[in-house]
């Protein structure tokens, strides 16, 4: 199985969870408020109270099958949006 | 007596408050306001600035003064993103130039709320309908802003999502900033005209606490904006003398028209400040979702780093001035 | 005149404040108070309630109507619970049954504050002892529901953890929201009784701030309800009309508690408002943990999207009614 | 070496948490407020004031021999509450 | 009398708070109160008792005690680390009797601030040139700490980063704490002599919440120090000792020095509370940074389990007794 | 390419962005409150208050080659002060 990493735009989240689960996957998990820096410069958390938020890290369990529909789906958004995806071999423990 | 203003304007608690957070980050001090604690406080204030300001219009009624200030600030929020645009273009790709417009455009509800502060402190009377202007000005500039976009950026914008208007029109007229004032202000409305018992339960909270949550607020912007100041030097003189002019400019333009509509010196003051001051907060998040080809540090930077500055601590008494200066001009 | 005090209840800061929550999801803005500033301002609310509930009871003593109103509470808190599980076992297996249930048979602190308040708009006077009844009645329920699983569950839960009463009892006596308010009404109870000096010094934060403090938490509780009807499909329709029904059902057999005891209106109101409220704080709580069957979406989703803003918006003023004209029947 | 990666509700962190020291991991790292979903439904950080939590990532580096402990005390307690356990490859830095 | 002051202490509301987060650890409640919130008030405690210190001071001027008291709070900064490092190297390594001993040379703003809410209570003056006294005592010790660990230490410490005095400099004076208290001093001097207006308006914020907000702050102190309780084994029986005998030993010779400038009884108290107080702010996270060979659960253990409960239950009280026997000893 | 997992105290984050901006990274991301425990004991984030602060945990994804110069500037700040640091094999999605 494998594991993919998602890092972007808080304000990107709903589209990216969208995708998520058009692709078909069995779950996801978010953690809000990461902070950091990429091509597009850097984030802080210090603006979060002006609505422009922070970064989402999302993490996806999957089969390997699936990787090519999250692919075709994430990748127009972190293409035109920025963000970074990984994808990582996992096994259930 | 100029510098007079500009002091008693730079002794006041929120203020004084705003350059501790500065001179935090400048000695490098540890000195945060972990978030959500920031968030805790805007919603705070803009929910009590929209009560108290749906407490006062329902008193004041739309007649009078209401509704001309109303159509001319509505009216400068869609002509000062245009010129800005024209300005900006000198030096900015369609991309940059047309989201720092929609950023000047628009409006800093907390420059607004510190203007009022100023104003008591001066004993100077203004309107509650004033906060109606605040709120209606916050969106207009967003979708001039993106109709620039359309009209100026190149046809083909590689890899760009297909613009879905629904969410751009919700993303301007329902963001949470503008949706709390709103909504905020319509429940002041109701409870002055319906449930008026309700008025001083609420007091303490919304009214009482102000100035100080306003203030502690303020510690947190200093520090934010001090943080900006470094992006500064990407971004260049032509957007530092930009964040600093233009205002100025806008400013002129409100005095000119607060002079044509003979407003109070308390609510010129506020037209004014509407006029000069930036979006940090509705807009910078709506072009981070529709233009992302902009450089988002390039307008927050400005907005927050140099323009909400600038008003605070030396705008606010001088606008005060020009608006004192203009309203004793012969009508 | 009943349509007036429906209208008085919807036209007060909280419960328009709550509707301004729902609308935000329903329109589809990006409002939002993120964690924890809700739990600042719910751990706020139980505290101070405890604490005036405290300082009033310590004046009232455990005399008249006291211990007969708190007994009657208890006992609701065991009946309740018992009554929910016959009905919701003709749609739902044991394990669901009984979490919904539990929910039922305790209560929530938020809609019994709201009562208060509704009450103090309508100078209708109210005891402290009330506080004691609620901080009472939010434990048994989660006992019963407990005992009910083991009753009516199959004997085998597959991969079930060993029920260890310590924990159990722990999570229904000690969980953070019955522990604050019942420390807090303690405290209230010691500080009035032997170091008056502190009340004073307490009431700008405990008594002036509530009730903005309720209004700015009601509109969070509004967005969070919003956010769980969409989930109240997947409930059917038979839990939908549980959640409005068994509570009218639980005023009506508090209404006939209070005449039997003859209560005044105010703790009349708090006392049906009790019987009819759910939890969806220290229920869902100890239910995911000690009867992870069931499926949580199905009580929390009932108790908050359903039944809590039933009881804000309509309930409490019809409970008033109900309490109004039942005193008003020959004893 | 070995990753294991553990997202599970908040309630359940004090058990998860001594099931990994009674396998003598030398230690772990928790993030809390992780939204998510998973077969059970979604979990969001809007009910967190209710006591109810969200979910919990919890983070292990550990040997290759140490697996089979951790999955023995964890596995029971994520079959009957829920949530999700993978293994990753991992060398120090 | 003196179990009288006890009992009058112990029965204030911010001390019966403290017992219910301590209570709510040891009964296994999960009440707690998440990350950020306790910094919310840790914040505000800060500012506001800054604040209203420089407004006092701002009145009171420099003359009279002011200089004598400030100077010799400041000396009993750079003495009771250096006695306490005597004490302690008979059980520890420098570098643990280093960062205890700066602890304890060093201040808790906290049991500064309840001794200051027990002073109003019993109807005795202070002056706000204590808050001066108790913003330059934060800082020295932790320079006489990183002293004796340069004098005692190996000299040769493993992998240790070269001391960069520059760091170790800001981290003294500006960290948060000190910075965000001496900040607020200042402008309450400034706002005292220039903008008086600003005073009255920021009251309801810092001064009528204070006691609510001290109070709510403590049991969330209540939770975190018995949170530290069971660490304290791994402490052993000396460094338990220690922390209540050491503040003891400081409380007598802080009380000299209050006979020896015949401070008020206020002042007095809030002295000697300084010197017998220990940091869990300032020192520990300094030297966590800068002595990361000491193991931070010994010199928090102690100051957070220990010493702190021991002022806020009975040291102050206890330490009253002591400044009104010594002062009305002949002088 | 790699993935870089870093947990240490936020004390150090500033010392340690640095060493991975000066190791030539494209972006790292960073996510704080992050509790634990480790050798030196257990991190909570009861204190965070108190400006001790709890964890950090950054992530970095590099390429292969920047791995020698990340260890080089990063091996020295958490020997002396605490905190782990592992990679793991990522691809891009
Ligand atoms: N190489 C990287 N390693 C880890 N996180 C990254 C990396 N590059 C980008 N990110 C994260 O992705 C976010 C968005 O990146 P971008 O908009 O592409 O600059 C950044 O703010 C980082 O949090
Ligand atoms: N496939 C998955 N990938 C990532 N996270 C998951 C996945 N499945 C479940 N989770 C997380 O585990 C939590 C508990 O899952 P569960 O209770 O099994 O539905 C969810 O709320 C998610 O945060
Ligand atoms: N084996 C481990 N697995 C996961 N996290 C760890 C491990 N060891 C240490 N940590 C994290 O690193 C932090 C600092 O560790 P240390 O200072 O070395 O005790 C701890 O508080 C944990 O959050
Ligand atoms: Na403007
Ligand atoms: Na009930
Ligand atoms: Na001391």
């Amino acid at each position: 199985m494998k594991r993919v990493d998602l890092i972007f735009s808080e304000r990107e989240l709903d589209g990216v969870l969208k995708a998520i689960d058009a692709a078909g996957a069995a779950g996801y998990s978010v953690i809000k408020h990461v902070s950091g820096r990429g091509p597009h410069g850097a984030v802080s958390d210090g603006l979060e109270f002006s609505g422009l938020g922070a970064n989402a890290h999302v993490i996806v369990f999957c089969e390997d099958a699936l990787l090519p529909k999250l692919r075709q789906g994430l990748q127009p958004l972190l293409n035109y949006y920025g963000g970074v995806a990984y994808v990582t071999a996992a096994d259930p423990l | 007596m100029e510098s007079s203003l500009i002091l008693q304007n730079l002794l006041t608690p929120p203020v004084l408050f705003f350059f501790l957070g500065v001179a935090a980050v400048l000695v490098g001090s540890d000195l945060e306001i972990p978030a959500p604690l920031p968030k805790l406080f805007s919603l705070y204030l803009l929910l009590s600035i929209g009560f108290k300001g749906g407490l006062e219009l329902q008193h004041s009624g739309l007649g009078g003064q209401v509704l001309p200030t109303i159509g001319a600030a509505v009216a400068m929020s869609l002509l000062v993103p245009i010129v800005s645009f024209l300005v900006l273009q000198l030096q900015f790709d369609a991309f940059n130039a047309a989201a720092i417009a929609a950023t000047y455009g628009s409006i800093s509800a907390v420059t607004f709320i510190t203007a009022e502060s100023f104003l008591e402190t001066q004993n100077q009377p203004f309107d509650g309908f004033m906060v109606a202007a605040l709120a209606l000005m916050e969106s207009p500039a967003i979708i001039v802003g993106l109709i620039l976009v359309k009209l100026a950026a190149p046809q083909n914008r590689p890899g760009a999502q297909p613009m879905r208007w629904g969410s751009v029109l919700r993303e301007a007229f329902l963001n949470s900033s503008v949706f709390l004032l709103v909504g905020s202000l319509v429940i002041g409305l109701l409870v002055a005209a319906y449930s008026p018992a309700g008025i001083g339960k609420m007091e303490p909270f919304s009214d009482k606490l102000f100035y100080g949550a306003l203030t502690f607020f303020l510690l947190d912007m200093g520090i934010v904006a001090a943080q900006r100041i470094r992006e500064l030097r990407e971004a260049g003189a032509f957007l530092i003398a930009f964040s600093v002019l233009m205002p100025l400019f806008n400013a002129l333009l409100g005095a000119l028209i607060v002079w044509g509509l003979q407003l109070s010196p308390g609510n010129g003051l506020l037209f004014v400040v509407l006029c000069a001051s930036a979006s940090y907060i509705a807009v910078p998040a709506a072009m981070r979702m529709t233009v992302p080809e902009a450089n988002p540090s390039l307008y927050i930077s400005a907005a927050l780093g140099i323009t909400f500055p600038f008003n605070i601590i030396l705008g606010i008494p001088l606008y005060m001035l020009l608006v004192n200066t203009i309203l004793s001009a012969p009508g």
